[in-house]
Formats: C-alpha cells, structure tokens, sequence
C-alpha cells in the first residue's frame, strides 16, 4: 500500500484511496499509542518520540511515493516508517532492541532504518539530515533517474545552518528533493516565534531559486496528498525542490519525559488541534460521505488492533542481540 | 551540611555567580521557559528574567558564537549545550574562536565563557546520544576542561569556571543529575587545575574524571573486602592536567588503572598513560591498564549497551590485572 | 579621522568629507601595494589577501562609525583596519610578524586585532565570525548601549550555516548589526553564479524578518556611506539589523598565490571594473567639482606614501617576538 | 621509475579510480574550474566533466552531508576539504553520518566515501589555519584514518582508501605537495591498516606518520652518521593503527621516540605509548619520548612558529634522551 504509485493528485473523491489512508494512519496512532504503553513498562528504553497527530503528513506524502523513491527523516520517524511500508514487526522489535527489528536492535526509536525501502533513517542531530537528502537527490540527478527522496524535519530546523547549506545546494544543482518542515508549533518547548524569525516557515524558501516554497494543511490529509503530489511532480519530471511547511500538531509530549501538554503550551491549544485531529476529521467525512459505516470503523479499528498486537507479540520474542554484536556493523570488511 | 543532588549543585552555582555579577548570563536551548532540558536552569529564567536566561533557536554554531562575540564585547556568558553530542556543530567556535582568541590577538581579547552540558552516554540513547568527548577536548590549547563527578565538585567547580578569565568547558553527566551529596551552605570555590584523591590506597591507582568518579568508589570499596586498598584520584580537570598528583599517587602504589568513559584511542587515558611512564618509569610494577568504553558506536540494544561502557567488573578486572592476582 | 561621528548621510556636497575620503582610500591603496611589494620580498609570509578595488565599502562604512562601535571582518582585513584607525606602522608591523605589531606578531594578515579601537579581528573561517558579530550585538543589548557593530564578509559566506544562524538570532532578537556583503563577485575562483542559488545576495535578508535587505554600489563610496549611514541609524536607534549586498570587485588575486586575473574571470571584465575604481572616480569628481587640483593630488599621493614608507620602516626595525613569547597569551592569569 | 610529485601522485591516484569506476565522483570547494586550491585535482574537471568533478559553494558542513547522502544511494565519493581547518564545520558529518551509519542502522548502510585534504600546518599560516586533527579523526571508530608521507604511498592509499567500502579520512600536507618520489606506472595498492618499516636499525624506534616521516629519515640519515641506527616505523594508517608492527619494532630496539605533527594532549603519540608499554613493558629501556607541537595555538611569527613545530633537531635531542646519551 504505502509504496504503489499515484499520479492522481485530486483524491477527495476516491473512496478506496480514503480507506486506504484512513487505514495508514490509523495503524500509526494505534501502534504509537502501544508505543506509549511498552515504554511505560520499561519493554523500550531511550528517547522516543511519538507521532501522534501528526499522521496525515507521512500518510498524505510517503503514501503517494514509488518504490524506489528516497524517504529521510528525523527522530520522529515511527509513522514514516510505517507508512513506508516497514513492517509494524520490525519496527516494534527495533524499539525493544531485538536482533529482528529493522536496525537489528541498534538503532532504536530514532534510528530506524530499511534498505529494502529505501529508508535512510531515522537521524538524531537536529538538521544534520538534510544536507544527507540532497547528497540523495544529487545521487539520483547523477545518474540521470527519476527518483525523488522525501526529506522530514521539525520546525526547529530551519534556524540551523545544514539547513540553508542543504537548501542552497539543492536549488543550485535543481536536485529533486522535497523538503517536508512538519510545523507542529513547537520544538520541544519552544514555540516556533520565539525561535524563528519568519512568520511563515516556508518564507525561508525566498532565498533560494527554483525553490518552491508551500504551506499545507497538515491536518487535512488530502491537502497534504495533493499538495505534495504536485511538488513530487515537479521534482520527478523537472528535477527542481521544493520546501513544504505541512502545519500539524503534536498531540503528546516531545519525547516520553516530557508531559502531555507541558507548561510550554497552552491546554487549550491543545484541546483545539485536537479536535481538528486528521484520523477523526478523515473518519467522519467518510462516514458523511456515506463510504464507510461505523460498522466498516470497528472493523478497522479491530484489523489494526490486532496487527499492533502482532507486533508486539513478535518483538516480545525475539532474541536479544547476541553480545557478539557489539563488535559487527562497525566497518564493512569489503572494496569495491 | 545539606545534602542535595548534582542538578541542584549545578543550579546554585549559576544562581549565585549570576546574583553576583550581571554581566553572568545562561544561553541555549530551552534554558529558560522550559527549565532546561535535564532541569539545570529551573527557576533562573523567573528570577532573572529573559535578558539574563535566554532561550536560544537550535542553532549551535551560531549561539555558541554569539556567545563568544558577547565575551569579547564583555560580557561573560555560559552557554549550554543540551549535550556535547550537538555541540560538535558548534566546535569550530570552541576551537577556532574561543580558544585562539587570545592568542591571535596577540593578548588583548580574552573570552571568559563557559560552555557547559552533559557528556557521554545515558542509557540507550544510540549511536549519536551517547558520546564522550573529553579527550577531544582536551587535546585544545587556549581552553580549560573541567569534569566534575560529585555535587560537591560540580558546584565549586562551576563557579571557578564562571570566574575563570578563560574559555573554560564544563562537562556534566545526564546520568549524574540525580546524583546526591553533601554540599556546604556557605560559598566555596574549587580551583581549576587540581586533582583530588578522593581515597587512600597503597595498592594501586585508578585515576579517573567524572561519571566514572562514582564507578571508581564502588571499586574501591568492594576491592577494599578483599584487602585490595585503591588510591582514587579524581583529575577533576582534565585541562591543564594536574600531572603532579597522578606521578605522586603512582609513585606511592605503583601500579595503575585508567577509567574512562570514552573511547580508547587517543582518549584521557592514553595521555595519563604517556604522563605516568615518562614520569614514573621506574616505579610501575606493571603496565597501566586502561579501561574505557569499547571501540564502537553506541548500540541501543540494553544488554549491548552495558557491555559497550566501562563498569565496576571491567575496572575490578584491570586492578587485578596490574596487581597480577 | 576614522572615528569621527557624523549623522549627515547627504555627503556629496561636503569637500571636507570627499577629501577625508580620498585620503582614506588612497591610503588603503598604496599600503597594500607596499604590501605586495613587501610579501615578493618575503617580508611577509602566509597567506596575505589584498583589499585592492574595495576601498569605497571601509571608507563609506567604517569612516562614519562612533569611536565606541565595533567593527569585525575576515582575512581581508588590512582595509578596514585602516580605516578604523589602526595605526599602518601597527599592521605593517603585523604583516611582518613583529612585536609591535596590532596583534604582537603573533596573528598575521589574516589576524589584526585591536582592543583600543574596537577592532575585533580579522578572522580565517569563512562565515564564522558572523555570530561573533551577532554576538557582540546581543552585548550592546543586553548593556543597553547604542552603539553597533558592523560585520564584513565575502559574498561566498551568504551560503554557510553560520550566517543563517547568526542572521535568524540577530532578527529574532532584533540588534544592533550591519551585516555587510562585499560582493565581489568572486570566493576564490568561484563565481557567485556557480555558489550561491539565488539572484540578489540581498535576497537572503527575505527569510528574516526585521532583516532589512539592500544592494549598494561599492564602487561609489558616496552611495556606500549614504546607504549604511542609514542602516547604521536603524541599528543605533531601533536596535534593527540589516543586510547590506555592496557590489564591489578585488582588482588582484585570491590572495598572493593567484594570479590578478586568473582563469576563473575575463581579463576584460576586470578592465571594466578598473574603469570604475573608486578612488580615480571620487578624485574625477573632486577635479570636476574644483574641490580638488591635480596639485592637491600629488600632495595627497606624497603624504599617503610618506606614511606608507614609515610604516614599512618602523616594521622593519621592529623586533621579533621573543621565543618566549611563544607560551605566552595561551590563557590569562586572572579570575573575575 | 618516474619521479613524480605527491601532489601528482594524488592526482593520478584520483584520475585513475575516476576512470576506472563511474560511481567515483570529487566534490569540494575549487576542484573544478580553479584545478584545485592546491592543484591535486588539476585537470580532472576537463577530463570528467562537471558531473564527476564539483565545484561545491563554501559550506562544509553542507556538501560533507551530500557526499554521505549521495554515498548512501550508491555512489562513492571523494570529498575535498580545502584544508581540514574548515572541516571542522563538517566534523558532525564525519562522526554522526558516515562514521555511525553502518552500526545504526545494523549493518544495512555502508558509507564508501574518502574524506581528504591538507591537515597540520603550512608556513606562517596563523592559529586558525595550522592544526593537526588526526588525533581526533583516530578517536572515532567506525572511519579510518590514513596519512601518507610520500608520493608512492599517498597513491596506492588513496587508491585502496577510494575503493574501501567504508568512510575513509584522508590526510595530506600542504608542505608535502610538492615533494617528490618514486611512483611506478604500473597501477599499484597499499593496503589499509599495514605500517610500514621505511628503514631498518636496531638503536631506537621512532614512530611516526605523514609530513613527520621526512623529519624521521632526516634525523635517521643524521643520527647514522653517529652511528646511531634508527628503526623508522611509518604507521600510514592511524586507525586501524597496526599494533603488531609498533611492538615489534619497539621489541627490537627497547626505545622508543614517537614523532607527530599535532598537540601533545591525547594526541596520536599518547595512544602509542599506551601501546608500546602495555605490550613492551619488560622490553623498554627508557621511557618513551614524544615529540610534537608546543601546546600553543599556532603564532603568525616565522621564529615562533618554527619553535613551535617538531624538527629535526627536537627528535634527535628526543632519540638521544631515550639513548640516555
Ligand atoms: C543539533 C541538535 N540540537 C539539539 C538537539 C536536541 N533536540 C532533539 S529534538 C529537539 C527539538 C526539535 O524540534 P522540531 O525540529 O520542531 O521537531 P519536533 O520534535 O517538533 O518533531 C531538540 C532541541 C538535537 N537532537 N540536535
Ligand atoms: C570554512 C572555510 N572554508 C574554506 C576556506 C578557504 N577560503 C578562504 S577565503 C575563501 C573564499 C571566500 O570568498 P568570499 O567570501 O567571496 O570573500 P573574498 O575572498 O572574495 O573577500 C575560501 C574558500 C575558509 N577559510 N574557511
Ligand atoms: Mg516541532
Ligand atoms: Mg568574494
């Protein structure tokens, strides 16, 4: 699902691709949610990062990629992954830190990575990462494909050289990168105005040619599809970037130690997104629209519970890594 | 005496040397309305206002900068970095601005800042949360590299380093934070630049910094049941190294054990051994033996993990390997 | 001379003033030509980057600043040195390693500093000295002061992170800097067409708010002073940053290692721009203008190369640094 | 055999893996239109073309990141660095990117990519522009780190570096360009990881690497003449540093002096000497003598510079210190 591709931009009226997506996210909050619940119980260490809230932007973007296409991202990087089409098992196994998950137990919540996929990670340096996607994108230009590689980052992002760096690059070799700021408002806890001096984040763009800057609702995943389809496009077939400010919110705290809705954010800020929330809002239009019942939801609700449970029962067993492993992965022991 | 934890002690030497002189102030990341990423800053922002704890954009380079450029017009700055692991974004203005400064200008700009932040792993951070970088920098002349392992020392050290001329870096500990110990009421300052034994022993060394401080103690005191007596010395500083109190504590044991938290090839360890066998040649019994995370980057897996870092069994089995038991 | 205040911006009409001018810029001229001269004989070692065709951006910017403002620059530094009035005997005594040199010998060409007067260096890291001056910015704030700092760099710094990082901070929190672009066309062998991705380097100032951005013509030292006299207002009186992009153009190499015209840019667009050097064009007008006499000229020639040739003579006769020298300035010996 | 220059021997090293493999591409500031800040790219624009051989803007940090990403899609970059100075800016490239992307992500993303450029100082380059970092670049695991001294090893290293699967950092000297050796026409490699004896004696070992193995065979030509042999020990690669090869010479002569470019504190001769008295500890004669740069930020001031750097005449005060002489 996550990988076939679309050329259809205008999607509102495809129910098929309504449940499809409807289905992508749910299984991100589903499985997030049991994140939350593994974490508590001390099955997942470290810092993680939950997604919740902010699924119609990896639902709305990585679901509309072709299989070879590139997809980056930062620490926050479960509903990418998922939506990606890495299996809920092998992520799951990865936040425990067992040999199946998909970083065989290295990398952890904020590194998850899948060759299979094409998914490069899963990084933990605020920034770092993008200056990585345009090195992708001028990878794909150099061997004259037609690929694109989706770059994810916070809003705290662009206030952060590897940014302007990686921009710059892009726009002067007309690179096909997408460069996807998911605006949720806050960088830990700090709000956006107070670290950036930009109203819009996609402003930022001005200072780069053939760059398209754009500001999408994030919390609609159909502007999100259509959006990003058209940016996909022009990186596809003109090789020119693109920056997107998808505006979203997160609905937890920004990590697993930080609280809910923190002192840093108003209650009922939170309370308002809330009710704007992309699955719900999604779910109900299609209930409106008469392409889905309550009933064909529970099914759902019920499909996905039981691929999360899955996932869990997986990981619960699989094997730690052997302490051996300490030692492999460190270099390659070959020369091309 | 109170008895409170390594973020308090932390805490009450930014309060006090910010009270005492208002041209102290705290930058980075969410210092101010957040409290501080590990709760370092708690409470200074509403006490001292926006002007004096500022919360920086993540931008390290550029903050640490700024923080250079304001000591150089005066002020005195300790700019935070939520870890060391960021701060490599920001090196080139540990090591090209603030520590040249001086002498580039040929003696008139100096830069009085601190640059202050945990270091080295917590626990199953991965590959990019868990490095240790002192020997990096300690390798920089023109800085001064201080690496507390108590409250006690955090504190004094703390305010030294605000008071220090000099760039100074400051390395904590995440895993420190909630650290307990006894710290005076009254104001004290440590100097920068002096070891401290921490503990008595005839029979060998372990000479250590920071974290690994603590690891060093639970030795000790395990290794004293089999009547295995340590001397521990605490570097405290790691630049300028305080080369006297390792010859002094070597030449009394005569064998030693280098613990630390990062990696082994050129890590502290490996300049502590050069200072030990230059200097105490003739009174080592045995090679000195290093103990130190392993060479590889950090797993996330927990059992991975454990086995990467340097811990009590690995520094009891280096004791013993020096005392061929 | 160099630190006089003036608040008049309208200075075309001021002969005191052209003349000041023309002195500053001549002085500038013929120092570094003794300073060609000086490095062929091997008087001056390491790398030595001549300021030759810039003179108009130092003298319209640095000539009108307060005694207690700040100036910051790069390698290229000897002519707003100058202009700052550090002495020419004191940086020719740096450029030959001395002791009496501005920075005791021990900086060199890329390296004058000056404590007296403010001159905060001279620096060899491209782009990392802007959040310096973002930083010395955030002092006069925070001081409540009104003075500014003024930070020159080369065209090719508008694509390194720490700009953008210094410029977001300097916007965000509104201070008191002129970031000076001297865009001379060229970083190194490296047009400004094949480095950065966008069309005016002013351009970058969009991405900030509170940022002024503005294109000056650096060969015209009247428009320089007019244009930063009023960005230097905004900074003194509203705590407001600019970006100045002033188009100027380095008649001589890189540095002494490459060659004046090198491969890199036509012979003829270097002739066209010396048509249009600063200094023939302001003595042009002062001709044309009866402010000035071609007499009045050679004196002015006569007494600028008078205090060239004594600076060149005291920094010969300038000591070497003691060797003891060498473990000395590593660290201060005071706690505050 | 031809006498050619190292600065030549690179190019060709580049030119020849350019040819041979299409994935192989150079990226960095200069390389292109202006044949290289120092020229070791001189001609491979015209002869690849602008795809293969680019002209990045100034931001290290940035087209560091691109050569990783561009590594991680499948091609095998070279990245120039116009002096490992500025790479500094790009350090977290190095170490957070190409140096842990293997182990993050389990063995799936290897990063075949060469880091390469000048390191250590010039002449009267000033504190900013003359450092040495292979100490740090050696502290890293999950890179390797290669420094050559002469033409004939700087080809076949930058040959075998270019065809490593892995992240390979490549240190030059700008003071070497110009030097000349032997360099057959035959293609050759040299494998990673092997020091090599670059001559034979049974007085005193000196270990060394890069521009500093000239100053060895000076000091060896020098000292025979005393008759005092020196075994001349040329690590080529400082990670992984070949530890057999160390202890076996050390083994031979029971003295040691070890000779390095950059800071004495934690730098490349501190982990020697770690290895040669954990291993050597019964063979040694006499500590081991290091001898590096004063710990001082580079001066502008040709005398104080030239006191600052390690010479001729400071290894052979170090040899005959070590000789008890
Ligand atoms: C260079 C760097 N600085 C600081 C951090 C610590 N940190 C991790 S996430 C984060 C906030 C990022 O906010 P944003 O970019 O908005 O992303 P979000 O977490 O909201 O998805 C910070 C400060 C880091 N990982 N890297
Ligand atoms: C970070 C960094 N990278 C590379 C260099 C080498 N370098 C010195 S000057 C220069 C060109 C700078 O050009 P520009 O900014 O236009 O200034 P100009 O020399 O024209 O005054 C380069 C590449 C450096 N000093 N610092
Ligand atoms: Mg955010
Ligand atoms: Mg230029």
């Amino acid at each position: 699902m996550a990988t076939k591709k679309r050329t259809d931009a205008k999607s509102a009226s495809d129910p098929a691709l309504d449940r499809e997506m409807l289905h992508s996210m749910l299984l991100q909050r589903r499985f997030e949610e049991k994140v939350g619940e593994a974490y508590a119980l001390g099955k997942i260490g470290g810092f993680c990062h939950l997604y919740i809230g902010q699924e119609a932007v990896s639902t709305g973007i990585v679901g509309q990629l072709r299989h070879d296409d590139y997809v980056i991202g930062t620490y926050r990087d479960h509903g990418q992954a998922l939506v990606r089409g890495i299996t809920p098992r092998a992520i799951m196994a990865e936040l425990f830190g067992r040999i199946d998950g998909c970083s065989r137990g290295k990398g952890g919540s904020m590194h998850l990575f899948d060759r299979n996929t094409n998914f490069l990670g899963g990084h933990g340096i605020v920034g770092s990462h993008v200056p990585l996607a345009a090195g992708v994108g001028f990878a794909i230009k150099y061997r004259g494909g037609d690929q694109v590689i989706v770059c994810f980052m916070g809003d705290s992002v662009v206030n952060i050289g590897a940014f302007h760096e990686a921009l710059n690059m892009a726009a002067l070799w007309k690179l096909p990168c997408l460069f996807v700021i998911e605006n949720n408002r806050y960088g830990m806890g700090t709000s956006v105005e107070r670290a950036a001096a930009v109203d819009d984040l996609s402003k930022r763009a001005l200072g780069y040619k053939n760059m398209d800057g754009i500001i999408i609702d994030g919390m609609d995943v159909h502007a999100v599809r259509a959006a990003s389809a058209a940016a996909i496009e022009r990186a596809r077939t003109e090789s020119l970037p693109s920056l997107l400010e998808v505006r979203t919110y997160r609905f937890r705290g920004h990590s697993m130690s930080d609280a809910v809705s923190g002192t840093y954010r108003p209650k009922e800020e939170l309370e308002e997104y809330t009710r704007l929330d992309p699955i719900f809002s999604l779910k109900a239009k299609m209930i409106a629209d008469r392409v889905m019942t309550e009933n064909d939801w529970d099914a759902l609700e019920q499909e996905v519970a039981a691929t999360v449970l899955d996932a869990w029962d997986f990981a619960d067993q699989s094997p730690e890594p052997p302490l051996a492993a300490l030692y492999e992965d460190v270099l390659v022991d070959t020369t091309s | 005496m109170p008895i409170i934890t390594y973020r308090e002690a932390l805490n009450q030497a930014l309060r006090e040397e910010m009270a005492r002189d208002d041209r102290v102030y705290l930058m980075g990341e969410e210092v101010g309305v957040y409290n501080g990423a590990y709760k370092v800053s708690k409470g200074l922002m509403e006490e001292f206002g926006e002007n004096r704890v500022v919360d920086s954009p993540i931008a390290e380079l550029g903050f640490a900068g700024v923080g250079v450029g304001s000591a150089l017009a005066g002020l005195r700055p300790v700019i935070e970095f939520m870890t060391w692991n960021f701060a490599l974004l920001a090196i080139d203005q540990v090591v090209n601005s603030a520590a040249k400064m001086l002498y580039m200008s040929g003696g008139q700009f100096n830069v009085p800042i601190v640059f202050r932040g945990p270091n080295g792993a917590a626990l199953q951070l991965g590959a990019q949360h868990s490095q240790a970088f002192e020997s990096w920098l300690a390798h920089i002349p023109g800085i001064k590299v201080v690496s507390p392992g108590t409250p006690y020392d955090a504190k004094g050290l703390l305010k030294s380093a605000i008071r220090d001329d000099n760039p100074v870096v400051f390395l904590e500990g995440e895993m420190l934070y909630n650290t307990k110990g006894e710290v005076p009421e009254e104001e004290y300052l440590i100097p920068l630049g002096k070891a401290q034994l921490k503990r008595e022993g005839s029979d060998c060394s372990i000479i250590t910094s920071g974290k690994m401080v603590l690891v060093a103690m639970q030795v000790a005191d395990l290794l004293a049941k089999e009547d295995i007596h340590i001397d521990v010395l605490d570097l405290l500083t790691l630049r300028p190294m305080d080369v006297g109190a390792i010859t002094a504590s070597v030449r009394k044991t005569n064998r030693a054990v280098v613990l630390e938290e990062g990696w082994e090839v050129c890590g502290i360890g490996s300049q502590v051994v050069d200072y030990i066998q230059r200097d105490c040649f003739d009174d080592l019994d045995a090679p000195v033996i290093r103990v130190h995370q392993a060479d590889v980057p950090m797993p996330y897996a927990k059992a991975l993990e454990k086995s990467a870092k340097p811990d009590v069994a690995k520094t009891i089995a280096a004791v013993k390997q020096v005392m061929y038991r």
